[in-house]
């Protein structure tokens, strides 16, 4: 019972340096496309993380599907979003960032 | 107990008007034939309600308006006097009317109204109460309204704005005195000796206030100097509208509304307690003079005969305001005598101006001779008017004099003598000039109207109402005379 | 027979049947107009029943899915329900009627028509919910019911005034009910109910509830146009097309108002309203000033006429000062009288006015000139209508503007008399500047021939809008079944 | 002072806000959202009190209600935006300031 | 322990209110519309945040599906038609006196002094203070609904619901008579990526719109809150290309659109007839009857949610018209 909660405490700490990462970059990173990155890469996983927490507390099976689920569908719609602003950016043409 | 001949005698009128709107232009003798069957209808129904009303049997018609609220249409001997002299005159102007507009635009418009302005008037003879009386008396204003403007001239039109503006303020006064009235009084039937004689002293202050008010907004269409204005302007609507005007309904309304204000709501007794006949004497007599003097100067002869209403309807006032029997009893016959005198006049000036095209009196001169028929009537009511014996004139004015006697205003008798000076100054240059001066122009041949000097519908209301002017002035003591009626009124309701 | 009358919630019926028809309108455009008019037939049917009814056994009562209150809804069909009820189906009836042939069928106007017929029947739907509602939140639904149905129809012209004067609509509709709703949700927090007659019974004068009041009274306030708060009303009356104005003038502007008679006579009168009285009172004497004024400076009859809407909705709001304890019956019968009787004029004049812009080309008023010979018929219909917003007698007006008097007489609050009194005279100024014009004989080129349906209802209608107060015995009475007033209309002032 | 009745002067507050930007913000799609805003407002004053129910039982009845109200303001919005659509379309105008005396025709 | 969560939860209740109240008045006060509208959708999400802190999570359910959804595309699209410059400022009417002198009064006394009165006055409440709860406890197991929201909705105060209903088509009515629809998307700016997450997305959608629907029986959940992911599935579709198959007289799509409320309207009206109370249903019926109607409102919902973003009736002939580009505002935005 308590290692279930300090693993889901660890859990959540590892999480957080992924959100601040992923914040940080939103908010720092030079242009659109690298603020992509950091909102589908870094997020994704912080969230991965804090899904992975809740699972551990979670008292049954189909609340752990419906977890994963939930991270699964963001994952996909994640990328899929990322994409399309990505492209329109390309179509509007913003030029990716260079030195 | 209701009775349905009142109900009948106001549909006599209004259904006829509503299906002539509906009428197209050209059915003309449907149109005709409409106006004269409800003309005749009415002068029948009221000939019946004439007979019961001497023998005492007063009709009474009550319908529920709110809570606490009625219409109420009674008959009695006062309202039968100006019901029968409208609806007599009526016909006879249903007659001159149709010869008068003979061809000219919007008829039906024109006599539908005129159904309706009729029916105003007969509700205003019949109504039982202060609220009917209003509603009547508000109807016959907007039903007026296109009748003055029905040649739709911009003088006709600037005519009906000022005839709205004075009647609609008189209304609006009338109105709001009567709420007032009604607040502090209660129900305001019309019942001899009034309504308002039992109330706490302390209400007097108001009491006179709302008389005031009253007669005042009556006054309007009463024509009294100041509120006479629209009266003179309203001449350039079609002749039988001024006979309508001047001697049936609307001047005649304000007068009647006057009278029963003071005999039936404030009660006579009660009027002279609160001493307000008095200047309302002195505002009658004002009017008659300025009337009359204003007349004097007008070379328009509608202009003349107009002003010469403003003096002459104040006589009523002027009977009314002495409260004395005899004084009394001559106003009140003059509401017919001055009705059917004045009718006389104009339609003599209508033919003068639809045959001869003439409307100033300095193109009179000589005229007699190419209408005398026409002529003689209108001398005859000219000489009613100055109040010449034994002629209809003379004897209300014999009246209003005993009555100033009596009632110890010698003064009256002044002005009255005035009155018929100035009377004799602007009507006998006229018959001068009509007899006795060299026709200046030659006037379209007669032999349009094959030999008449007019068309048979023209001439024959002016002769009817001439030879009335002389019969109600020689059989005014015999039964059934106006002045015999209103003998009875006088004894029978005013307890005089 | 008298069973079936009573046992059957004909009011009940008055909602559920033209809602059902805005349905079969929209599923069937090609037959709307005759589904449309047989709706309004059948709905003038059910007033009578539903009146008939109330007759033999006083005001019904029903609660929604027969659950008792403070949980469900009560729909009750008291005087001034029915008296709405049916005033609305024969203005409604007349108004389709007149939209039978304003909306034809044919012609590139076509897709108009389609439309017409399902909005105006939700509105109907939604005015007859409205008046039978006793639950402060289902009146909030209907309201934005009959809000959102009138936004469509004032836009349904297609202009781009009309179309902003809907916008303007439909955020003023919005301000007004969402204030509204704010005030139901504080009753609600201190009483857990929105039942009117609940709440009547334990409202207590606290200052939460008097801010409650006074939201809920400005956003109706607001939904029903006083003056200074106006300013929408004269474009969206004008720029819709004639039926559709003649709905919203005579019976869309009352929706907001009679919810304010419920609340002022039923929920609030536990508050100190006397100063929120006097301060609508007052508006209501600018309004009918204003009001009057304006419309006397118009070129154009719409707005006219709609200005003085305006005006007319300012002697709505003498009741609420007027309304003392011993006037209390006078001053809410002079509003329901006055509700009526504008409703009847006021639709008249509009399609009235719609007819003229469809023969004269244009209701510029100088285009009404001569107009008295040709389609006199108009002109009459105008002039009788005309006469109960003058309150020149028989009329409602006239009636109406006498109870006004005699409360204010009463009361001693003699400083309403010059406004009644000079609003009834600039209101003959500016209806006989119109018949001046139409009176003005000119030659003119023959106008097209109008079709009798735009003719003879309108007729009717404002016929019935002059006799009024003949007849007005009758819907008082039936008005006071129930009412939240003593009866005994008429006060005398004994000193 | 509970929980309840912060959420509920918030709700205030919030319709305050609305009504303030409702009045003066010019562009439509604003007056949209300041509307939006104020009926949020207004909802969270219903669930807050609905929410004062002793061991934290929530009154169904102003969830009901709410529930409803933000359909109705749905509704409004989209017709609002379509009337804005329109108009822009016919005066390319994105505020309701039209000049009335050109519009009478 | 207790009293720091306690302590927690109300910082986490002040933070909420507070990210609340400014992002209202930042999103209504920042000049870039775009954002506003972003910040919206945002903001209707944190709300439905504080509908659970408040205990209403059918109302959350619904805020983020619709306050925060369908509102925020309509936004969206219609921020796509109408551009965020304000134009036409300058040609205003001239204000009355009045109107001038109102507005300052009104925004800078009066909407303050109503704000402080209320709050000052609301504290004042009870803290706690039971509504109907009680009563709709102890009525739910005849109500036909486990749940108490839906069992309010559906059968105590099912005759708002009726209306609402109604309100609903009136606004489709209302829109179809405004405008014709227009495409959201173009053909050339559909992604192949977009479509493959359309064709992943739409079977769940629709099993969790009928999880969410058949729910609400007992929990939160409900007809409306299926209907709008529903309508999201289908507007996901038409962004991927497909064109609502309808020509505006085809008469199933109006079918469709209508049966939500023209079953519940029925429902009204033979209840009224059989027992004389609307929408009183027969005791052993009342699930039944009332899982009927969510049914068909769901079905209704979506389609009329979505009808609405898109926004105008469906072009008569099936050809799409193209969107005039001289009034268009699109080509104006930039």
């Amino acid at each position: 019972m308590l290692l279930s909660d300090l693993l889901t405490a660890l859990l959540l700490f590892c999480s957080l340096p992924f959100f601040l990462a992923g914040t940080l970059g939103l908010l720092r990173f030079p242009d659109l496309y690298c603020r992509l990155h950091a909102l589908t890469k870094a997020d994704n996983l912080g969230l991965g993380l804090v899904v992975l927490a809740l699972m551990i507390q979670a008292d049954s099976w189909q609340v752990v599907i419906r977890l994963l689920l939930t991270w699964l569908l963001i994952l996909v719609a994640g990328a899929t979003v990322a994409h399309l602003i990505a492209r329109k950016a390309q179509q509007d043409g913003h030029q990716p960032w260079r030195h | 107990m209701n009775d349905l001949i009142l109900l009948a005698i106001l549909l006599s009128s209004l259904l006829p008007g509503l299906i002539i709107f509906t009428l197209p232009e050209e059915s003309v003798r449907l149109r005709t034939t409409l106006n004269l069957t409800g003309a005749l209808l009415k002068l029948l129904l009221v000939a019946v309600l004439f007979l019961r009303v001497a023998q005492r049997e007063y009709a009474e018609l009550r319908l529920p308006l709110l809570p606490d609220m009625e219409l109420v249409l009674r008959a009695d001997a006062l309202s039968l006097l100006f019901l029968t002299l409208s609806a007599f005159l009526w016909f006879l102007t249903t007659i001159y009317a149709i010869g008068y507009l003979e061809g000219s635009p919007h008829r039906s418009r024109f006599f539908g109204f005129f159904s309706l302005c009729v029916c105003a008037t007969t509700g205003i003879a019949l109504s039982g109460d202060m609220v009917t009386f209003i509603i009547f008396y508000e109807a016959l204003t907007i039903s007026t309204y296109p009748l003055i403007v029905h040649r739709g001239t911009p003088a006709a039109l600037s005519a009906g704005r000022v005839y709205l503006a004075y009647t609609l303020s008189g209304g609006v006064v009338l109105f709001f005195a009567t709420v007032w009235l009604r607040s502090i009084a209660g129900p305001l039937d019309f019942t001899s000796g009034g309504v308002v004689s039992g109330l706490d002293p302390a209400l007097y202050g108001s009491l006179s206030i709302i008389f005031a008010l009253l007669i005042l907004s009556l006054g309007v269409k009463a024509a009294l100097v100041p509120l006479h204005i629209w009266l003179p302007s309203a001449m350039v609507a079609p002749a039988p509208v001024s006979a309508l005007l001047h001697a049936v309904a609307v001047v005649k309304a304000g007068a009647f509304g006057i009278i029963r204000v003071i005999h039936d709501i404030f009660g006579l007794d009660f009027s002279i307690k609160l001493n307000l006949l008095f200047p309302l004497a002195l505002l009658a007599a004002f009017t008659i003079i300025y009337g009359s003097i204003r007349a004097l100067s007008q070379n328009d002869l509608k202009r003349r005969l107009a002003f010469s209403t403003v003096s002459q309807v104040s006589y009523i006032l002027l009977g009314v305001a002495m409260a004395t029997p005899l004084a009394t009893i001559g106003g009140m016959v003059h509401l017919v005598h001055q009705g059917v005198m004045k009718i006389t006049l104009f339609f003599c000036a209508g033919n003068l101006a639809e045959t001869l095209d003439i409307h100033k009196i300095d193109e009179m001169d000589g005229v007699g001779r190419r209408m005398p028929w026409t002529m003689t009537a209108f001398t005859i009511g000219a000489l009613g008017m100055i109040g010449l014996p034994p002629l209809a004139g003379f004897i209300s004015k014999w009246y209003l004099g005993l009555g100033s006697l009596a009632a110890g205003q010698p003064w009256i008798i002044v002005v009255l003598i005035a009155s018929t000076l100035l009377n004799a100054a602007y009507f006998l240059p006229i018959l001068h000039r009509v007899w006795f001066v060299e026709p200046r122009q030659d006037w379209p041949p007669s032999t349009l109207y094959s030999g008449r000097e007019t068309t048979w519908a023209l001439l024959a209301p002016p002769l009817v109402t001439a030879i009335l002017v002389i019969l109600l002035g020689i059989l005014a003591h015999s039964v059934g005379s106006p002045l015999y009626w209103v003998e009875l009124i006088a004894a029978r309701e005013d307890g005089l | 027979m008298t069973e079936l009358i009573v046992h059957q919630h004909w009011f009940l019926w008055m909602t559920l049947l033209p809602l059902g028809a805005a349905v079969a309108t929209f599923l069937a455009p090609r037959q709307a107009r005759w589904i449309g008019f047989t709706t309004a037939l059948l709905l003038l049917l059910c007033a009578l029943l539903a009146i008939a009814a109330a007759i033999i056994s006083k005001a019904q009562t029903i609660t929604a899915g027969n659950w008792s209150t403070p949980l469900g809804i009560e729909l009750r069909a008291d005087g001034l329900a029915l008296v709405m009820l049916a005033i609305t189906a024969l203005v409604g009836f007349i108004v389709s009627c007149y939209a039978l042939s304003y909306f034809p069928a044919r012609g590139h106007h076509q897709s108009r028509t389609h439309y017409f017929w399902p909005l105006w029947l939700f509105l109907w739907g939604g005015c007859n919910a409205l008046f039978i509602s006793a639950d402060l939140f289902n009146l909030y639904v209907t309201l934005e019911l009959v809000t959102l149905a009138s936004v469509a129809l004032i836009a349904l012209e297609g202009g781009k005034a009309a179309l902003a004067a809907a916008l303007r609509y439909l955020f003023i509709g919005l301000l007004g009910s969402l204030a509204y709703l704010l005030g139901v949700g504080i009753l609600y927090a201190t009483y857990a109910t929105v039942d009117i007659a609940l709440l009547g019974d334990m409202l207590s004068a606290t200052r939460l509830n008097h801010a409650a009041m006074s939201l809920m009274v400005a956003g109706l306030v607001l939904k029903s146009a006083l003056f200074p708060l106006h300013f929408w009303l004269p474009q969206a009356h004008a720029k819709a097309p004639a039926p559709v104005s003649a709905v919203l003038s005579a019976l869309v502007i009352k929706c907001a108002y009679v919810i304010l008679l419920r609340l002022w006579f039923e929920v609030f009168p536990a508050l100190e309203t006397i100063a929120v009285g006097h301060l609508l009172g007052l508006l209501g004497s600018l309004a009918i000033i204003w009001g009057s004024l304006m419309a006397l400076r118009q070129e154009r009859l719409k707005l006219l006429i709609a200005y003085s809407t305006v005006a007319q909705i300012g002697y709505l709001f003498l009741v609420f000062p007027l309304a003392r304890s011993q006037t209390m019956a006078a001053a809410w019968v002079a509003g329901v009288l006055m509700m009526m009787a504008h409703a009847c004029g006021k639709a008249a004049m509009f399609m009235v006015a719609g007819t003229i812009h469809h023969t004269a080309g244009s209701d510029r008023i100088s285009r009404l000139a001569g107009a008295g010979g040709p389609i006199g018929v108009l002109v009459v219909v105008f002039t009788l209508a005309a006469t109960t917003i003058i309150g020149l007698p028989p009329s409602g007006g006239f009636f109406a503007k006498w109870l006004f008097i005699n409360a204010a007489l009463v009361t001693g609050q003699w400083w309403y008399l010059p406004i009644i009194l000079s609003g009834t005279l600039l209101a003959g100024a500016y209806i006989a500047r119109v018949l001046g014009w139409a009176f003005l004989d000119v030659k003119r080129s023959s106008y097209p021939v109008i079709p009798w349906v735009m003719k003879w209802p309108p007729l009717v209608l404002s016929v019935i809008a002059l006799l009024f107060g003949l007849i007005a015995f009758e819907p008082v009475q039936i008005a006071l079944i129930g009412a939240p007033v003593s009866t005994g209309v008429l006060v005398e002032l004994r000193p | 002072m509970s929980m309840a009745l912060l959420y509920a002067g918030s709700g205030i507050i919030l319709f305050s806000i609305g009504l303030h930007a409702l009045l003066v913000r010019r562009h439509l799609l604003r007056k949209i959202l300041a509307a939006n805003i104020m009926g949020s407002g207004v909802f969270m004053v219903f669930i807050a009190m609905g929410a004062r129910g002793d061991a934290g039982v929530a009154d169904p009845v102003p969830q009901a209600m709410v529930l409803t109200g933000i359909v109705v303001s749905l509704c409004f919005t989209a017709v609002a935006i379509v009337l804005a659509v329109r108009i822009n379309h016919l005066t390319g105008c994105t505020t309701l300031a039209i000049d009335e005396e050109s519009a009478i025709d | 322990m207790a009293t720091l969560t306690m302590e927690l939860t109300l910082i986490f209740d002040l933070i909420l209110l507070f990210t609340l109240i400014s992002m209202a008045w930042l999103l209504l006060a920042s000049t870039d519309l775009f954002r506003a509208v972003v910040l919206f959708i945002a903001f209707g999400l944190l709300l439905s945040l504080a509908w659970v802190r408040l205990g209403a999570a059918d109302v959350a359910l619904a805020e983020a599906a619709i306050g925060a959804g369908i509102t925020g595309a309509l936004l969206l699209v219609g921020l796509g038609r109408l551009g965020s410059a304000e134009r036409c400022r300058f040609t205003r009417v001239p204000l009355t006196f009045l109107q001038r002198l109102s507005a300052p009064l009104l925004i800078g006394i009066m909407i303050p002094s109503i704000t402080l009165i209320l709050v000052l006055e609301l504290r004042l409440l009870a803290d706690v203070a039971p509504g109907q709860q009680g009563l709709v406890n102890a009525l739910l197991d005849i109500s036909g609904s486990g749940h108490g929201v839906t069992a309010v909705l559906m059968n105590f105060r099912a005759w708002d619901t009726l209306l609402e209903k109604g309100v609903l088509l009136l606004a489709l009515i209302t829109i179809w008579s405004l405008d014709q629809a227009r495409p959201l998307v173009h053909e050339d700016e559909i992604s192949p990526q977009l479509t493959g997450l359309a064709r992943l997305l739409l079977p769940i959608v629709i099993i969790v719109a009928g999880f969410v629907l058949w729910q609400g029986a007992h929990a939160p959940g409900g007809a409306f809150q299926a209907g709008a992911l529903l309508s999201a599935g289908i507007l996901l579709a038409t962004l991927v290309g497909y064109t609502l198959p309808a020509r505006r007289q085809r008469l199933s799509l109006r079918l469709l659109l209508t049966a939500g409320f023209w079953v519940f309207l029925l429902i009204a009206a033979t209840t009224l007839l059989t027992s004389g109370y609307p929408l009183s249903y027969p005791q052993p019926l009342a699930g039944g009857l009332i899982l009927l109607i969510e049914l068909v409102a769901t079905a209704s919902i979506a389609t009329i949610l979505a009808a609405v973003v898109v926004g105008g009736h469906p072009p008569d002939n099936l050809s799409v018209p193209e969107d005039d580009s001289s009034a268009s505002p699109k080509k104006r935005r930039k």
